[in-house]
């Protein structure tokens, strides 16, 4: 039954999302679709505040030992899954120990590491090295640690769980596969009763039933929000925002929503050599870069920064100037040192993420005014996923990612996961392992400084900018956020 | 007549046999593979590798070939990898959708077409015919998916009159069904009507030039009852093979116009597996879809028999 | 022109030739059988005509084609100069298409459309490997001219020539490898009343000159009786009768044959005759009646019409016919 | 010698009649409007796209970001796109692209349907075992089975091709067969195999000249499908691939903004539609001066 | 025989309108038909024969095709009147029976369906009273077991029994004319006679007039009493059929009589050979239309066109030498006849 007055307004709330979520566990893939939708059902220990700090959620508390090995979480008491049982430190020990399985990353840092259950609502995190960043890996958003009941864990699949029971504020009700998600308010959700920060703090749910609607074509998703079928329309294309902004009932919203780069075949072909790596980077027009890419000045930042301003405790200067410098006849000489004699160079791309293709476009642009000869090898998503583990099949892969939270996440730094473009720099490395037992954050951050520097002079791959992504509201949606993503409790819809 | 449709039925065998080899090996030699699409774009090399073992990829391909047509053989089509069900729980799931559209469609272009056919056969050479058979290669050669996203702009972003796109089922009420679908239906059905038109055309052209036409002259019949009575079933039977081979191809797939008004049928279904290598899923698919081709066209065969008793099945 | 037949050897002999087309349903199997030749025996003599005559149907085109292998026999023999050309592999029996040769019915569709008459007219030389380009050339011009077209008229396509043309080429074709069989498949049949006399008599002109057989096909009694020299009636797959000509006429033995005769209209209508009207329609050739085929038209049908087969019997001037009325 | 006179004689009036039935032949050309106005719009196209490099101030590739999405104005007669390139140029050297698939796919599917459906009308064995390839890749969505081919080889130009004529050969194959069926029946058929003609140059100079009609005609037609394949591939992203310019592809990147930037939509499309409604007249047009019935009726 | 007219044609004139302009395809034809007659209408393929007969029932294109003259069928111009007041006539009062069974019956519709139609239309009846008077035609035509037939389709029929079921379906409504256009080319001889016996049997029974047209001068020697000759969309030559097939005297009915083989001719003879072929309409010679094939031709023949002139009352020929023929013929025709 329904309590309280502010229920009355309630609802059905239609999103145009893009692509299906493989799965809605959270554990499982690293698709920001189960993060967008997974986290309205899920909910996790710590998650970010507005500062991207990492802050508590489903923990009422989180200590770390004095020799920084362990971590102790007190649990919130009374939070009900969605099947009506109480989570309880059997569940957060069950949950943690299968996303740790799960997590690449945790599995890299945590496999000596160990959570254990202490009381009922008690639970410990033993380590074997003193990992300082622990928290903000735990605190991820994308691949995260959502806590489930103990018993669906243990008969789960691992492709994925079947059930999809959690804390969060809205209860899975429909999946009808490729068409639509629906979830419905949770109506015994217990809040964190502090105010509303970022993921966390006070989070209510007030529509009666969320949609989220599978709209892949980006036409389509505008369309449907200009003749009012969707309430929020995601990733709505940058060319299409005038329209939006001229509609009085519409309302266009942007957010980071990753950071472009180019990444490097560092393994084989004249990419090999850092030269060569250096100079493109004076070859390539940034600017031009992101502007084609992200069509306005409003929706990118020409950004040096693996980590962007907005995380704070992360933020530095260094390898700016490396950034900025851009001077096409120094790169043509260099690229000469660097051996090139006029071969053609295979630019991947594909054009299932238009900008990555645009990028690629513009590269092979300014390539050609310095005499560099290149070709595009354009594929669907799932080839290149394929063909970019070839070592001997490209040059160069522009590629998009969703922002980090942390240092951890930038996958071309690490030599050792053997990612694409096959980073090979025994400087990053060492910086990395550092950085996870940093002593305190400022350790932390200064580590991380010299570690940006250094991927400037390395050049495991390009970054050119930070860019947004806008969604379109219908402007009789109140108290819509962007947070790593859409958050839609706490948001009301009127008539 | 049982016997024949049984013998029918048989002849699928080999069709479907072509149909399983082609698609398996061609989707089979696709780049790409599903593991690395479930697992998402950042996914490690090493979780891909596990997740390949867990579904049977990592086998030799003539071996996943004989499992998956083993399963055929008995009735197992398998399941989907990415939507995690059955193909054939995914593909009747989606079957609803598309037979609706491919439906409505087909009765627009019938309901514009013939008549429109006949009209210009029976005033041929007038202006009357030249403005319909114009409009019908306009039809044919506007690309459905230009027509879809003009008629969006126009119908529900301009006027506000039908939703954009998108779908809803029967169940929610028959006009908030066909609201959704009269758009779609009208791309789809520009061509098939253009078709349609065409072939009404030239065979009540072929028709009225018979000698039995004379004939119904000859006894004193209205042109009206010649045109509709003694031609127009005559010449329902080219007709109708141009029809059900468009009702075929409707149904095996509209996929341009499903993509553009975002309808969850049969051609989304595919081209999202394609994307997705969800190969057990384009396997299973492509196969319903060929029957089901393959069974529209027998039954167009059968209609044969009721439009036109020299070919009717039973007294061969 | 008749012939002493008696101490001559015939050229052609065809002895119980059948021909059964099997009828199968959309899946290729056998579910019957066209009874299309039953039993045909004749002789061919050399330059002589023989007339095969017989409604709509009865098997007279698959007997000329079964000649000529156009089509392969069921059972039976045709022995051309002592040889069995039936026993003979498609390879062995090449030599014989430049010894028997056929004119069609339907002058329309018996020429390539897409190919120059002279072309057409040539091909049969080119391919028996006969003469060089010129003289093949030369040839056919000649022919031409001996079919009453002009020489200049080489280089033209089917569709600019009438029907009785159209008739010459194919007879032209027929004669550019001088066969000594030529089987006439109702050569004049699609013609014009005034086409068609031309054409008899140019056959006749030719004949005398090249000196080669006919087997002529037809279902109109009056021109099969001006041209030939003896005449053979078929009905259903069998000759049930075959005479000289003369002898035919005066003389009709089986009943089909007299109501065949009696229903030729004569273009005299000083001549009124008396008409035999046969009721009924000719049975179809897939479900032959037992018997004598012809007995459930026949007026004269007795009961052992119904179960035996009637054999040839020899009569008095070269008579052979099968009917019980003459055992 | 006598024959030498005759042959000269008869070789002048052998060109003599090809010259008066060349100048009939064009006579009855002229005189149907569709193949006058259907072939007027392909050869205007057509020189058009060979022209491309003197007509276009840009090449199709020259991008100026800050040229964004600019309608259409006295540099950029068709705008620009959204890389800031000029519509026009890319345009036109798009119709070298649509063109050249139209036509390889028409000349390559025109080629293999003539062979695989003679040789089936021919070899019942064969036929059996071509007509069920052919079933079942009929049963294909024709589409589905293009995205599925590009998917396999790879986007480059050539397989767009190779994927549409796989898609269209079955059907051409089925409507040579059964032109080919019908000629097999004709008695000029039966004749030359009386002479003793090998099955060879039966099927080759004696039933294939009688089926090049109805083939034409459908090639003008597989000309107009594959350009609109190749534009609706490259509308599901699997068409040419970019930056090369195609009507298709020009079309997709103008899709997502059709509401702010019309131009990019509108001409390339215009120039698909007049493409495709070019060479259908000129498929229907060809159709009507070569249908015996229409001849006919004029006599 | 009565000598009551049903139909008078007289100076047909019917014109096509065609890319390459006019075409006269039927050029001043006049004949009348009385009523218990069995007139024939005879000549080569294309002479005019079926454009004719189906401009007397108007069922040409009405927009390409031009008619003068007039068609009086008791005593109204059936080329002046409405096409509703046509529709009166057609199947009704005059009928037709084409050459084609198969390919001129509906291959859609039973034949009793097919039967029924124009009863129904015609005598105001219901459907089911039609059906009745529909067996009773195909019973009156002969075929056996009507009751069954009526229910079956064309292509079920042999081309006999297709045959009968058309001459029942013309004569369903008892016309006082009957058009027969070769009713029986596409038959069998012995068919042929049937057919023939039937349409002159059903003359008697329903005192018609039959208009026969054929090409084969057997048939019109059999069944008519008066016959039309044809050449190049002209009346040539008309008369009683003894009379004509005696004493014929235009050179081309000469001619035709002479080039096919007779029963009891003389085989060793030469057939007689009209030279030449028929020039198409688009190049009709002035003059007589016969001359450039005729071996009397002079330049009379070739300048000026000779009328139809009647030579008795049994005969009507249209050619400049017919008188001399007469002269010449005048003993031959006495000595055969003795
Ligand atoms: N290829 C074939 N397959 C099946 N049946 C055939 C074939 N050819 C002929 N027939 C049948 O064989 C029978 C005899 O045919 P044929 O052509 O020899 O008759 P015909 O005496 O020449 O008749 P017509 O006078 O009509 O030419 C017919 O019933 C015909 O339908
Ligand atoms: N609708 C038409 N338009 C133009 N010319 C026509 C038309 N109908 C008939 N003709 C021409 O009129 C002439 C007479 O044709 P008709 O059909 O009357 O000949 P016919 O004597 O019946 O010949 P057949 O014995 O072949 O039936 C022919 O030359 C024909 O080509
Ligand atoms: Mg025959
Ligand atoms: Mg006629």
């Amino acid at each position: 039954g329904k309590s309280g007055g502010s229920n009355e307004k309630g609802g059905t709330l239609n999103v145009a999302y893009m692509a299906q979520p493989p799965t809605l566990d959270p554990h499982a893939t690293v698709s920001v679709a189960t993060t967008d939708i997974g986290r309205n059902i899920f909910e996790t220990l710590l998650a970010f505040n507005e500062r991207n700090e990492a802050a508590p959620l489903l923990a009422e508390t989180f200590e770390s030992s004095e020799d920084l090995k362990s971590i102790t979480f007190k649990l919130r008491k009374g939070v009900k899954f969605h099947n009506g049982k109480e989570m309880t430190a059997d569940d957060v020990v069950a949950s943690m120990e299968r996303w740790k399985e799960l997590n690449g990353k945790a599995n890299t840092y945590f496999s000596k590491s160990e959570f254990v259950k202490e009381d009922d609502y008690t639970v410990v995190l033993k380590m074997d090295k003193p990992f300082t960043i622990a928290k903000y890996i735990l605190a991820t958003n994308i691949n995260f640690a959502a806590i489930m009941p103990k018993e669906i864990i243990e008969n789960a699949p691992k492709s994925g769980v079947k059930e999809y029971v959690g804390t969060g504020p809205f209860k899975l009700e429909e999946w009808k596969k490729d068409q639509y998600i629906k979830l419905v308010k949770n109506e015994e959700y217990q809040s964190p009763r502090s105010e509303p920060d970022g993921l966390v703090g006070k989070k209510e749910p007030m529509i009666d039933e969320l949609y989220f609607r599978m709209v892949p074509d980006a036409s389509t998703r505008t369309a449907g929000i200009q003749t009012g079928e969707y309430d929020v329309a995601l990733q709505i294309p940058y060319d299409n925002v005038p329209a939006i902004e001229s509609d009085g009932n519409l309302e266009a919203i942007t957010h980071p929503e990753g950071f472009s780069t180019v990444v490097f075949n560092k393994q084989n072909g004249i990419f090999s050599n850092e030269k060569a790596r250096q100079a493109l980077n004076l070859a390539v027009d940034k600017k031009e870069v992101m502007m084609a890419a992200f069509a306005d000045e409003k929706f990118y930042t020409q950004e040096h920064g693996l980590l962007t301003k907005e995380y704070v405790s992360w933020y530095n200067e260094q390898g700016k100037d490396k950034y900025e410098a851009h001077d096409p006849e120094a790169a043509k000489k260099l690229f000469k040192e660097a051996g090139y004699n006029g071969e053609e160079l295979t630019i991947l791309t594909t054009r299932d993420y238009e900008d990555q293709y645009q990028i690629a476009v513009v590269i092979q642009e300014n390539l050609k005014k310095i005499g560099v000869k290149t070709k595009l090898e354009v594929y669907d998503w799932a080839t290149l996923m394929e063909v970019r583990e070839d070592k001997k099949f490209y040059d160069l892969m522009p590629m998009g990612y969703n922002p980090v939270t942390d240092p951890t996440q930038i996958n071309f730094l690490d030599s050792r996961i053997n990612y694409t473009g096959w980073s090979n720099s025994p400087e990053i490395d060492k910086l990395l392992d550092e950085l996870m037992v940093a002593p305190s954050d400022e350790d932390a951050k200064e580590i991380f400084g010299k570690l940006q520097n250094e991927s400037w002079n390395y050049l495991p791959a390009i970054k050119f900018g930070d860019y947004d992504g806008v969604a379109a509201i219908r402007t009789n949606l109140k108290d819509f956020e962007w947070f790593h993503g859409p958050v839609f409790w706490n948001t009301t819809k009127s008539d | 007549m049982r016997i024949y449709i049984a013998q029918r039925l048989l002849s699928l065998i080999p069709v479907m046999l072509v149909v399983a080899i082609v698609v398996f090996f061609l989707i089979h030699l696709t780049p790409g593979d599903p593991a690395s699409i479930i697992l998402g774009p950042e996914a490690l090399p090493e979780d891909i590798k596990a997740l390949q073992a867990e579904l049977g990829l990592d086998l030799p391909i003539y071996q996943q070939f004989l499992n998956w047509f083993s399963g055929i053989l008995v009735g197992d089509l398998g399941d989907s990898l990415y939507l995690d069900m059955p193909v054939l729980t995914a593909f009747a799931s989606h079957l609803g959708p598309t037979l609706s559209l491919a439906i409505l469609a087909q009765l627009i272009s019938i309901i514009i077409a013939i008549p429109f056919g006949i009209m210009a056969a029976t005033k041929r050479g007038t202006a009357v015919d030249q403005f319909f058979m114009v409009f019908a290669l306009l039809g044919i050669s506007i690309p459905s998916f230009l027509l879809g996203l003009l008629l969006i702009l126009l119908f529900a972003v301009e006027l506000h009159w039908l939703p954009a796109a998108g779908y809803q089922p029967l169940s929610a009420g028959l006009w908030n069904h066909l609201r959704f679908l009269i758009l779609p239906a009208i791309t789809l059905g520009a061509i098939q009507a253009a078709l349609i038109a065409r072939m009404t055309r030239s065979s009540m052209l072929d028709i009225l030039s018979m000698n039995y036409i004379k004939t119904a002259h000859a006894k004193g019949l209205k042109e009206r009852v010649i045109i509709y009575k003694h031609a127009f079933r005559n010449a329902l039977i080219p007709i109708l093979t141009v029809v059900g081979q468009a009702f075929g191809t409707l149904v095996a797939g509209a996929v341009v116009t499903e993509v553009v008004f975002n309808i969850p049928g049969i051609g989304q279904l595919i081209v999202n597996a394609i994307q997705r290598r969800d190969y057990v899923l384009i396997q299973g698919t492509v196969l319903l879809i060929a029957a089901t081709y393959v069974f529209i066209n027998l039954l167009v065969d059968l209609l044969y028999g009721v439009v036109d008793p020299r070919v009717r099945l039973n007294k061969k | 022109m008749q012939q002493p037949y008696e101490n001559q050897e015939p050229l052609l002999q065809v002895k119980n030739l059948q021909k059964h087309f099997p009828i199968t349903n959309p899946l290729g199997k056998v579910t019957g059988q066209v009874k299309a030749v039953n039993n045909v025996t004749f002789d061919l003599y050399e330059k002589e005509t023989l007339g095969l005559v017989g409604e709509s149907g009865c098997g007279k085109s698959t007997t000329g084609r079964t000649i000529l292998r156009l089509t392969e026999p069921t059972s039976g023999t045709a022995l051309y100069k002592g040889k069995d050309i039936f026993k003979l592999k498609d390879k062995e029996f090449m030599p014989f298409r430049k010894e028997m040769q056929m004119v069609f019915q339907d002058p329309h569709s018996s020429l390539n459309p897409k190919k120059r008459i002279g072309y057409s007219v040539e091909e049969p030389m080119k391919i028996q490997g006969i003469g060089t380009k010129a003289e093949r050339m030369e040839k056919a011009m000649d022919l031409l001219n001996k079919v009453g077209l002009r020489s200049d008229q080489y280089y033209r396509y089917p569709h600019e020539f009438s029907g009785g043309q159209r008739q010459r080429i194919g007879l032209a074709r027929a004669l550019a490898v001088t066969p000594k069989v030529i089987i006439c498949d109702e050569p004049v049949s699609a013609l014009d009343v005034s086409i068609q006399s031309q054409v008899i008599n140019l056959l006749q002109e030719l004949q005398d000159e090249f000196e080669q057989a006919y087997l002529f096909i037809a279902h109109d009694l009056s021109v099969v009786r001006h041209i030939s020299d003896r005449i053979g009636v078929m009905y259903l797959g069998s000759i049930v009768e075959l005479a000289p000509t003369d002898e035919l006429f005066k003389n009709p033995l089986h009943p089909y044959t007299q109501a065949l005769l009696s229903a030729i209209p004569i273009a005299n209508p000083h001549r009124k005759k008396e008409r035999i009207v046969i009721k009924g329609d000719v049975p179809s050739p897939t479900n032959l009646p037992s018997g004598c085929v012809f007995h459930t038209r026949c007026p004269h049908a007795m009961e052992r019409c119904k179960t035996e087969v009637p054999t040839v019997t020899q009569g008095a001037n070269r008579h052979q016919v099968a009917c019980h009325l003459y055992d | 010698m006598i024959s030498n006179a005759i042959e000269q004689n008869v070789e002048g009036r052998k060109r003599e009649i090809t010259k008066e039935r060349r100048a009939l032949f064009l006579r009855r050309v002229w005189a149907n409007k569709m193949v006058v106005i259907g072939g007027g719009i392909i050869f205007l196209i057509t020189l058009l796209a060979l022209i491309a490099p003197l007509i276009a101030q840009f090449t199709p590739y020259d991008l100026e970001a800050v040229n964004r999405l600019k309608p259409p104005n006295a540099t950029h007669w068709f705008g620009t796109d959204n890389f800031g390139r000029d519509i026009f140029s890319r345009v036109v050297y798009g119709a070298r692209v649509s063109l050249a698939v139209g036509l390889s796919v028409a000349i390559i599917t025109g080629f293999l349907g003539l062979f695989i459906g003679m040789y089936s009308s021919y070899y019942r064995v064969l036929d059996h075992i071509l007509m069920r390839i052919a079933d079942g890749l009929m049963a294909f969505p024709s589409i589905l089975l293009a995205i599925a081919i590009m998917a396999v080889m790879g986007p480059k130009p050539i397989n767009v091709v190779i994927a549409i004529v796989i898609v269209e050969t079955p059907g051409v194959a089925r409507i040579v067969r059964s032109a080919a069926l019908v000629v097999k029946e004709q008695t000029y058929i039966e004749a030359a195999r009386a002479q003793g003609a090998s099955s060879r140059k039966i099927i080759w100079s004696h039933i294939a000249p009688n089926v090049l009609t109805p083939l034409i005609v459908q090639i003008t037609y597989v000309f107009s499908v594959s350009m609109i394949i190749e534009a609706a591939l490259s509308f599901l992203g699997a068409g040419i691939p970019a930056p090369e310019p195609s009507w298709g592809n020009i079309l997709f990147d103008g899709k997502s903004v059709i509401q702010t930037a019309w131009w990019m939509t509108v001409f390339p499309g215009m120039f698909l539609l007049l493409a495709v409604l070019g060479s259908n007249l000129l498929g229907d047009g060809i159709r009507d001066l070569i249908d015996p019935q229409s001849n006919k009726a004029k006599k | 025989m009565s000598n009551q007219s049903l139909l008078k044609v007289n100076h047909l004139r019917t014109t096509f309108a065609t890319e390459e302009g006019a075409v006269t395809a039927v050029d001043d034809v006049s004949f009348t038909v009385n009523k218990g007659e069995t007139i024939g209408v005879v000549g080569e393929s294309g002479c005019g024969k079926s454009v004719t007969s189906e401009s007397i029932m108007r069922l040409l294109n009405e927009k390409t095709t031009k008619y003068e003259g007039e068609v009086l069928f008791e005593g109204e111009n059936l080329l002046q009147l409405s096409k509703a007041e046509m529709r009166e006539i057609r199947g009704n009062k005059i009928s037709m029976v084409f050459q084609d069974p198969m390919t001129s019956l509906n291959p859609v519709q039973t034949i009793g369906d097919q039967i029924a139609e124009a009863i129904v239309i015609h005598q105001k009846v219901n459907k089911r009273e039609a059906y009745k008077k529909a067996e009773e035609m195909l019973r009156l035509t002969g075929i056996p077991a009507p009751e069954k037939r009526i229910h079956e389709y064309p292509h079920e029929l042999s081309g006999g029994m297709r045959q009968r079921v058309f001459i029942a379906m013309a004569l369903a409504c008892r016309p006082k004319v009957l058009i027969a256009d070769e009713p029986t080319t596409a038959l069998d001889v012995t068919i042929q006679a049937q057919i023939l016996d039937l349409i002159d049997h059903l003359k008697s029974e329903l005192e018609m007039g039959v208009m026969m047209i054929t090409h084969d001068l057997g048939v019109v020697a059999e069944v008519c009493q008066r016959v039309v000759v044809m050449y190049l969309g002209q009346v040539i030559e008309e008369g009683e059929v003894g009379t004509l097939f005696s004493r014929p005297l235009h050179p081309y009915t000469r001619g035709l009589l002479k080039s096919i083989p007779q029963l009891d001719g003389d085989r060793t003879e030469k057939l007689h050979v009209i030279k030449g072929v028929v020039p198409p309409l688009t190049a009709v010679p002035t003059g007589c239309r016969f001359a450039p094939r005729c071996e009397f031709a002079d330049e009379q023949c070739t300048g000026q066109a000779p009328d139809l002139t009647e030579i008795d009352t049994a005969q009507k020929v249209r050619c400049w030498k017919a008188d001399e023929f007469l002269k010449k013929e005048g003993h031959k025709h006495h000595a055969t006849t003795v």
